[in-house]
């Protein structure tokens, strides 16, 4: 990302909308109780219409100031200053002050808490402890790691430097909520954003009333319906065809012909790091063998698998989980097929007559099975027998880090540092294969701590590399995140991750 | 002469299967004055049913009246005219709905005619109730079928039928399935109400008897056709048709028994109606029959005024036998006692059915005392729920005994079943059961269930002697060994019976319990399984214990006799003593009810009142009294009649002594057996 | 005797037995010629001319719609649907029945021992039927599926608990109408065992019935199957599963029909086999 | 009559604890955690035990599912609403009550909060379903029964058969694919508001007709079975004999006696709805019963699997009382005994 921020008015935008009406945007509607422990986007795209967060990642993956006003960094970035906007508004009428976003930061790294933003700064803010029960825990690193410089002013003091840490304020469990709430979330609850949370179902719907008095300007639509349209990706279908909502949150792959075909929907997307990592234990055999992994690889056909799994609707992907549309993203060649090379290294690595594995794939994910089945094909002409295993998406979690071969979903993160941090790096709780690789190792941090973009596009295009060649994934294609909406939606834009912003959107009369 | 109410002329009814066509009646002609009791006897599937339902015009999908026609009361019948006939079913059960009351069903007749309201309908109706001698008409209306007995629904039926103020009544065996007793209450009823209503009968059965006692006509009917038709007294003083003659010869014939005479089966069954012969239909079983004459179209011969038969060689002497054969030397019983029942009772103990949740006691067998000698035949007679089933399935080991003794071969063996019985002692002790049809398991062949007897008591060793010991006892039986791969279905009632006959005495029994064995069958059938049974007896000197509710048949057969009631032996004695006078008034009442194929013969009327109740609870005195006839006072009800014995082993379970008894039954019965 | 006597007896002519009798039945034939239809492709299915099942044609992708290449279309994978169908027709004729015949090896014994034991073995076999049969099937189904997962062995072992209570049902009161039949007292009094008079004398005539069942048994586990498919959770990726295909294609039910139009006819077409079969047995036994 | 109904009573008490005990023992075979997936792929394996632990996930079956019925009876309070726990579990009716079902894992909410409302609409769907099946398949059934292999039981008889080998989920879909995709009659979804512009009876329209479809196939070849049995009756025979025309014969003597038998399959039904309700609802992305227990099984969640079984349970076991009574109540030789 940039690192200092770009001065950002949300509410610009806003001007030009028309005013009024009620947008229906079809989702799954989770419980929504704890923002702080959320784990699904889902969660947070009700509760971000009413409480916000210090940055904001725009579609371009850019991040941007946002309750944070600016930030700056010192060169060795381990310090890094958020200056708070002045004369936001809770809707009780107080103001948001450096109190409060200190609460936020020191409850979401409370072990007690739970939240997913542990995982994410862990390695730069907090300490590994063993608690009062034996059991490991964590600490901030130090006594000032969250510092107040004044009411409007918080400062992060870092063990470690870190480039991505507006991104890391951006993401979903990390909103600030009134303090006065106790980190619960539910209608009524307290928030500096443009709507009130005003009905909830859970399963059901939720249903969101402009407020007045937003400190970006009020909100061009009166309000949100977001309707729980279930798993099922026809009845979405059916639900637009038959006008029922305005839009989805996001669209899958499989539903991509039918809603192309309604005429009075118009299509979003965005190139995204969005991606199903089939992914190998690299410490189980087969696939503890560098050379078998590398075999996966090179058996399988890239564009094929974009063709059948996502409708063309994406990239191709080599293998590193850095997708090209990031900032940080260092080019590298896109590995061809190549069969017998394939062949040659099994030989190599001692199995001349080809490998039998299973692989886990999560039936929550419409394009996994496809994209699965037609490696299996592919696999298959190199020797290579796989035998799918389709588990419910919610048991896939319970496995995740632990079947030798799987498929696992990998939202959009908005730097290659990011997700290289979380999931490939010696040791990290979120290391599903156990890779370890210590010259990766080595130069992730290189590039984490270096602030300067070229250079660190240079670091990440080795990183990709060393994955291309010794990686415990194999990982074709990056999904573009797509969606539909009624031609009457204005000012919508597909968000890489799913989020959607109801003070972007005005809604023509229909 | 008046035209007849109804005329029959060359009526010819077919059946469209889904196997082709075939005739069931080719041209039939017969003619009912008004008020006249027409009989129509014949073998099962003769078609008299199918004739029936022609007259009510109710054929079925399959069925139509394919040529001839039926006049009624002068004019061609119609549905309109249909009214005038009202018919009564074979089965009472059947015929009534399940789901609406008696009252309703039976206010539906009068209701048709138009201006007869509901009320009008339900006064005829308790009125008709009350005319065909139930008790209580006003409860009955209100009852649904299965609140009542059979006896009683045949009742209900007929008054249904009467309701409609008939001229003609069509009767489809109203009576098969009912007790003698209750069979002869319903004789008697329809005759008095044929006098009373003057209504023309058409009354079909298959019992001789039965038709000597209630028609003035008869018609016999084989493969369709009318063979006779005569007045019943000609018919049964002198039949024509070599068909009558032997059907007659296949009845107990009165006065005779086993030792003077035997039944004269008639060979064969009939054939199917697809292969009628071409010429007499009756001629591949006539033992009359001549090549060149017989195989052409028979016509119709009129003998005597009333009198026509269809055989050409009628008035030709020595054309066929005679009514009945010689005696087949039967074994006579030895002094051997093989079985001993001594105070034995059953019990069965089931869970209350309907709200009552607590256990209930049946008491079917109360306290049986009788011997069985060896070689002899030892009937057991009674009204259906006396007991003598019960009574057979504890001698053959399906079900233990409660109490007393049933010593065979010295051993008691009531108490244990089969389980626990001996291989000899089941191997001695064989079954026939009633139902031919069930009594064969209809997956497997013929031969299965002899070839496993022989195994399961190492009778035979080896495929070969299993296999020539199969033959061997087909042959006995007389059964064609090319029956043995054959499943039971194709297999007539009578084969089937064989088979179990067969199946008895594979395994060389010393007592062969025969539970009602001929019951379900055709006359002519029944006499050729008895005489088989007989002959059989005769060779291998086996203990014969013969359940009937037959009286005649027992006369034929049994040297010893044993009448029971509601589980108790009422009156035993020899053959000889127990048909003579004195009776028990329960025996008495059985013989009175027996169908006698005679017209002449006179018999006293005792009828008894009911029928016979629940052993659940019986009354502390005589079983009995509740519907003795000879009821003499409380003592009845109350206290337990003696024992007693009037010598030759003839014993009574009377509080009447037996003088008294003696005495009042010479002088009622006229008619005696013997 | 006179000679007379033994004159051969003619055999009484009755109808032939039930399966003998089939070709009379219109409703019989035909459901049997669309089961034969079906049996006969999924044998065949190797050797006719089609392409491999689960083989995906990127070329195809772009004009998915049936063509002379792919008669029935290709699926979102590129797959050929014909192909996939009758290779389906193989799953599911090999499964269903499969199902269909181990839920009865459990039923009918569990059925002839209440049946012919009657007391705490009926009352404790009864309860345990109950129980199951109170359940909505699909609900057990989906509570069994789902928490054992979809694999062939498993949708055959749900059949078996889910469909086994009902045939034991129907056998135990078969059983208790023969039960009481005097064949069955000739055998007890020739001292056969038990299990003899259960297995050889009375299962035997329960099969009447229990074939018409036994179809329509079939018939249901395949609509059963179809909806574990279209659950999602149906036979395991990537052989070809009906209800799979259904589900697949009803999200571009609108753009390409034929996706699931075709295998959910497959499905019909099978279901309606058998319930014709059925019918037309059930029919025969009754003319009987 | 009072030890019989204490016995009925009982006889279903035993079954509900059967039937509870062997879902239990069902859900030993889940595959996955529910701390797990309560909890979500990213949290920490250490606040996943713990979650587990706290759950009481690791206590043998029997002791779960004596638990479970302690809270189910009201005999002990949930602990899992302990605040000590921190797992944020409150339910307004309290801790401890008769009916209360434990804590949704699934939906994190009190499981009487969930299942009520859906509950309702499937009861709605079922019922408006039941309520058309009942008549028209008594009719068409009787109909055909009526005169065996006449023209209208062959035409009735055939859409029996067929609308029984349609599986609810491909009616469905090609209801959809006509009515809402093509002719655009008809919403495609019923999410029960009318929100989208759709009357809530029109998003009713076609999870309906699905039901009514199929299940209808079933009962329309019941009772034209049952019907025709009748009809060859002899009593039949005897009331056509009497000389009561046909209409007369159907109504009077026909009717009352093919009742019988279907009756039972009729409440029976009731079964089938709920089977069939949960593809329907899946199809339709119908806020109901059916779709729930279907997330409910893939989440492992089993508070909620309990309680709609238990539910469903209940319902079956009494339609299967009502069809018992009203068979009796039809059947005057069970009704007078
Ligand atoms: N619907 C039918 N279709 C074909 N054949 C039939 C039909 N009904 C009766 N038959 C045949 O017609 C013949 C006469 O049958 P019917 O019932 O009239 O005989 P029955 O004398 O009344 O016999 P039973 O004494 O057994 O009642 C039999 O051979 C029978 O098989
Ligand atoms: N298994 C049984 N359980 C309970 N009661 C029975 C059983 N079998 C017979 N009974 C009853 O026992 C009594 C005697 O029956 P049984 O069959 O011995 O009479 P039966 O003289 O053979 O009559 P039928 O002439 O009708 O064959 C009847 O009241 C009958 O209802
Ligand atoms: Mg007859
Ligand atoms: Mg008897």
């Amino acid at each position: 990302g940039t690192i200092t921020g770009e001065p950002f008015a949300p509410p610009a935008a806003a001007e030009a909308l028309p005013k009024g009406g009620t947008w229906r945007i079809g989702t799954r509607i989770k419980d929504i109780k704890s923002p702080h422990t959320f784990s699904w986007g889902e969660q947070s795209n009700v509760a971000r219409q009413v409480v916000e967060y210090l940055t904001m990642t725009g579609d371009d993956n850019v991040t941007r100031p946002y309750l944070a006003e600016s930030w700056d960094v010192s060169p060795d970035l381990k310090t890094w200053t958020f200056h708070i906007r002045k004369g936001v508004k809770w809707t009780k009428g107080d103001e948001l002050t450096a109190d409060h976003v200190i609460w936020n930061l020191k409850r979401c790294l409370d072990p007690a808490v739970g939240s997913s933003m542990i995982g994410l700064v862990k390695a730069y803010l907090l300490n590994e402890v063993t608690g009062p029960d034996g059991k490991p825990t964590t600490e901030l690193w130090a006594p000032n790691a969250i510092e107040k410089l004044d009411d409007h002013t918080v400062r992060l003091n870092c063990k470690l430097p870190q480039v991505a840490v507006p991104e890391h304020l951006f993401h979903y469990p990390m909103s600030i909520l009134h303090p006065d709430d106790k980190g619960v979330f539910g209608i009524g609850a307290q928030g500096t954003g443009p709507f009130e949370l005003t009905e909830f179902d859970l399963g059901k719907r939720a249903v969101l009333k402009r407020r007045t008095g937003y400190w970006g300007g009020d909100a061009a639509i009166d309000g949100m319906e977001q309707i729980d349209i279930g798993d099922d990706p026809s009845a979405s279908i059916a639900a637009l065809a038959s006008k029922q909502i305005d839009g989805l949150a996001s669209a899958y792959p499989s539903q991509y012909d039918a809603l192309k075909a309604l005429t009075h929907l118009q299509y979003y997307d965005v190139k995204t790091a969005e991606t199903g990592v089939m992914r190998m234990k690299t410490d189980t055999a087969p696939f503890n063998d560098a050379r078998v992994r590398k075999a996966m690889r090179l058996a399988v056909d890239r564009e094929a698998l974009l063709q059948v799994a996502l409708r063309g609707l994406g990239s191709v992907g080599a293998d590193s989980h850095c997708s090209p549309v990031l900032p940080d993203y260092g080019t590298v060649a896109i590995p061809t097929r190549d069969v017998a090379a394939a062949k040659k290294l099994l030989a190599e690595a001692g199995h001349p007559d080809g490998i039998e594995a299973d692989l886990v794939v999560p039936n929550d994910i419409d394009w996994f099975q496809p994209m699965a089945e037609a490696s299996q094909q592919m696999w298959a002409e190199a020797g290579i027998k796989i035998n799918l295993k389709p588990i419910p998406g919610a048991s896939y979690w319970d496995v995740w880090t632990k079947v030798p071969f799987g498929i696992t979903i990998w939202y959009h993160r908005p730097l290659c540092t990011m997700l290289l941090g979380l999931a490939y790096r010696t040791g990290v709780p979120w290391n599903e294969s156990g890779w370890s690789n210590k010259e990766f190792d080595a130069l992730l941090t290189q590039a984490e701590g270096t602030l300067d973009l070229a250079k660190r596009k240079e670091i990440l295009a080795k990183l990709e590399t060393i994955m291309e060649e010794d990686g415990p994934l194999v990982q074709p294609v990056f999904r573009n995140v797509f969606s539909f909406q009624d031609k009457r939606v204005k000012g919508y834009t597909a968000h890489p991750s799913n989020y959607f912003f109801g003070w972007m959107i005005g809604l023509d009369k229909a | 002469m008046t035209s007849p109410l109804l005329s029959v002329e060359n009526l010819r009814v077919e059946y469209h299967g889904a196997s082709g066509a075939v005739t069931a009646i080719p041209d039939l002609s017969f003619a009912v004055q008004a008020g006249e009791s027409y009989g129509i006897v014949g073998e099962s599937g003769c078609g008299k049913s199918t004739l029936l339902m022609a007259l009510m015009q109710h054929l079925g999908r399959t069925g139509r009246i394919a040529g001839g026609r039926i006049l009624f009361d002068g004019a061609d019948l119609t549905a309109a005219t249909r009214r005038g006939i009202a018919m009564v079913y074979q089965d009472p059960n059947a015929a009534l709905n399940p789901t609406m009351t008696i009252g309703s069903q039976l206010a539906e007749v009068p209701m048709l005619v138009p201006g007869v309201g509901k009320r009008e309908a339900l006064d005829r109706a308790r009125q008709i109730l009350a005319d065909v001698q139930l008790p209580n008409p006003e409860r009955v209306m209100a009852r649904y079928p299965h609140q009542m007995s059979g006896g009683q629904k045949q009742r209900v039926v007929i008054a249904m039928a009467l309701l409609a103020n008939p001229k003609l009544l069509l009767l489809d065996e109203p009576t098969t399935g009912l007790d003698a007793t209750v069979e002869a209450a319903i004789l008697d009823l329809i005759s008095e109400l044929r006098a009373r209503h003057n209504t023309a009968l058409i009354y079909i059965t298959h019992n001789l008897g039965v038709v000597a006692q209630v028609c003035d006509r008869v018609g016999v009917m084989y493969l369709g056709d009318l063979v006779e038709e005569a007045p019943v007294r000609a018919l049964f003083a002198t039949p024509k048709h070599p068909y009558t003659r032997r059907l007659m010869a296949c009845v107990p014939h009165l006065g005779s028994t086993k030792h003077s005479t035997s039944f004269l089966p008639i060979p064969g069954q009939p054939p199917s109606l697809a292969r009628r012969p071409p010429g007499c239909p009756f001629g591949p079983r006539c033992d009359g029959f001549a090549p060149g004459r017989c195989d052409h179209p028979v016509p119709d011969e009129t003998t005597e005024a009333d009198h026509r038969v269809r055989c050409i060689r009628w008035a030709e002497p020595g054309a066929t036998l005679a009514a009945s054969a010689a005696p087949l030397a039967p074994s006579l019983p030895d002094d051997e006692v093989v079985l001993k029942a001594a105070d034995m009772s059953t019990v069965y103990t089931f869970a209350g059915s309907g709200f009552r949740a607590r256990k209930v006691r049946l008491l079917a067998n109360a306290g049986l005392s009788f011997e069985a000698h060896k070689g002899g035949v030892l009937a057991i007679v009674g009204e259906s729920g006396s007991g003598k089933s019960s009574f057979a399935r504890v001698l053959s080991g399906l079900y233990p005994s409660s109490d007393g003794t049933l010593a065979f071969g010295g051993v008691d063996v009531g108490r244990r079943d089969v389980t626990q019985r001996t291989a000899a002692e089941l191997a001695a002790i064989q079954m026939v059961f009633q139902n031919p049809d069930a009594t064969l398991n209809p997956s497997h062949s013929t031969e299965f269930p002899l070839r496993r007897v022989l195994k399961k008591f190492g009778l035979a060793k080896g495929e070969r002697a299993i296999s020539a010991e199969v033959d061997r006892l087909f042959d006995l039986v007389r059964l064609p060994r090319g029956l043995r791969r054959q499943r039971p279905s194709r297999l007539s009632g009578g084969q089937k019976q064989r088979v179990a006959i067969a199946r008895a005495f594979a395994a060389q029994p010393q007592i062969l319990v025969a539970d009602e064995p001929v019951s379900a069958l055709d006359v002519s059938v029944q006499a050729a399984i008895v005489n088989l049974l007989l002959q059989i007896q005769a060779d291998k000197r086996t203990t014969i214990l013969f359940i009937s509710h037959d009286l005649a048949l027992v006369h034929h057969l049994a040297d010893h006799v044993v009448v029971m009631y509601l589980g108790k032996v009422m009156e035993q004695g020899p053959v000889g003593r127990l048909f003579a006078p004195p009776f028990h008034p329960y025996t008495e009442a059985l013989l009175s009810a027996i169908p006698v194929a005679d017209p002449d013969a006179v018999q006293s009327r005792i009828r008894l009142k009911g029928d016979i109740p629940s052993p659940i609870d019986v009354p502390p005195g005589c079983r009995f009294a509740s519907r003795c006839p000879r009821r003499i006072g409380d003592i009845c009800d109350t206290i337990p009649p003696p024992l007693r014995d009037t010598g030759e082993g003839h014993e009574i379970l009377c509080h009447i002594p037996v003088m008294t008894l003696s005495e009042l039954q010479t002088k009622k019965n006229e008619f005696v057996f013997n | 005797m006179t000679a007379i006597d033994h004159l051969p007896a003619e055999p009484v002519t009755r109808a032939p037995g039930l399966l003998r009798r089939l070709p009379t039945s219109g409703v019989a034939m035909c459901g049997l010629a669309l089961i034969l239809v079906w049996v006969l492709a999924a044998i065949l299915a190797p050797v006719l001319p089609l392409d491999p099942p689960n083989k995906s044609f990127y070329a195809a992708l772009a004009h998915s719609a049936p063509s002379a290449a792919h008669w029935l279309g290709v699926d979102k994978s590129g797959r050929d649907i014909l192909a996939r169908i009758v290779f389906g027709a193989r799953q599911v004729l090999t499964v269903a029945p499969t199902a269909a015949i181990a839920a009865y090896l459990i039923g009918c014994p569990l059925g002839l021992l209440a049946g012919y034991y009657g007391g705490w073995v009926d009352a404790a076999i009864s309860r345990l039927c109950d129980v199951i049969l109170s359940f909505p099937i699909i609900i057990l189904y989906v509570i069994l599926i789902s928490t054992i997962g979809p694999s062939v062995l498993n949708i055959v072992l749900a059949v078996v608990i889910a469909a086994s209570p009902g045939i034991a049902r129907i056998v135990r009161g078969l059983t208790l109408e023969q039960r009481h039949l005097d064949y069955v007292a000739a055998a007890q009094l020739r001292r056969e065992s038990a299990v003899f008079i259960m297995l050889v004398e009375l299962l035997p005539n329960c099969r009447g019935p229990l074939i018409t069942d036994f179809c329509l048994r079939i018939g249901y586990t395949i609509i059963t199957i179809g909806i574990m498919g279209f659950l999602g959770l149906g036979l395991p990726p990537p052989d070809p599963d009906w209800g799979t295909m259904v589900k697949e294609g009803t999200v571009m039910i609108s753009v390409h029909p034929y996706v699931s139009l075709f295998p959910a006819i497959a499905i019909v077409t099978l279901v309606l086999g058998f319930n014709l079969l059925a019918d037309g047995l059930r029919e025969l036994a009754l003319k009987e | 009559m009072i030890v019989l109904i204490a016995r009925k009573l009982l006889s279903v008490i035993l079954t509900l604890l059967l039937a509870s005990f062997l879902v239990f023992a069902v859900s030993e075979f889940s595959p996955g955690n529910v701390a797990r997936k309560t909890l979500g792929p990213y949290a920490p394996q250490e606040s996943v035990d713990l979650l587990y632990q706290k759950l009481g996930l690791k206590d043998p079956l029997v002791e779960r599912y004596g638990r479970w019925l302690g809270i189910l009876l009201g005999l002990r309070a949930d602990p899992l609403q302990d605040p000590a726990l921190k797992l944020n579990f409150v339910d307004p009716r309290g801790a401890r009550y008769f009916g209360n079902f434990g804590y949704s894992s699934l939906y994190k909410a009190p499981v009487n909060d969930v299942i009520w409302s859906r509950l309702g609409a499937t009861a709605m769907l079922a019922g408006i379903a039941f309520a058309i099946i009942v008549p028209l398949s008594l009719t068409l059934g009787i109909l055909a029964g009526m005169r065996e292999g006449g023209l209208l039981d062959r035409t009735i008889s055939v859409f029996g058969i067929v609308a029984t080998s349609v599986p609810e989920f491909a009616s469905g879909v090609f209801l959809v694919a006509l009515f809402v995709v093509l002719l655009g009659w008809l919403p495609g979804t019923s999410p029960l508001t009318t929100g989208g512009g759709w009357p809530v009876w029109s998003q009713l329209v076609l999870p309906v007709s699905v039901l009514v479809l199929y299940d209808s196939g079933y009962l329309v070849r019941m009772v034209r079975g049952a019907m025709v049995d009748v009809m060859n009756r002899p009593f039949i025979r005897t009331a056509m004999l009497k000389g009561l025309s046909f209409p007369q014969v159907v109504l009077r003597h026909g009717l009352r006696n093919a009742m019988i038998a279907p009756f039972t399959v009729i409440l029976l039904q009731i079964n089938f709805l709920i089977s069939g309700v949960v593809v329907t609802e899946l199809v339709f992305a119908y806020p109901g019963f059916g779709r729930m227990i279907l997330d409910a099984s893939l989440f492992g969640d089993i508070s909620l699997i309990e309680a709609a079984t238990l539910i469903a349970l209940c319902v079956a076991v009494t339609t299967q009382l009502l069809g018992d009574a009203g068979y009796a109540l039809l059947n005057p030789q069970i009704r007078l005994r």
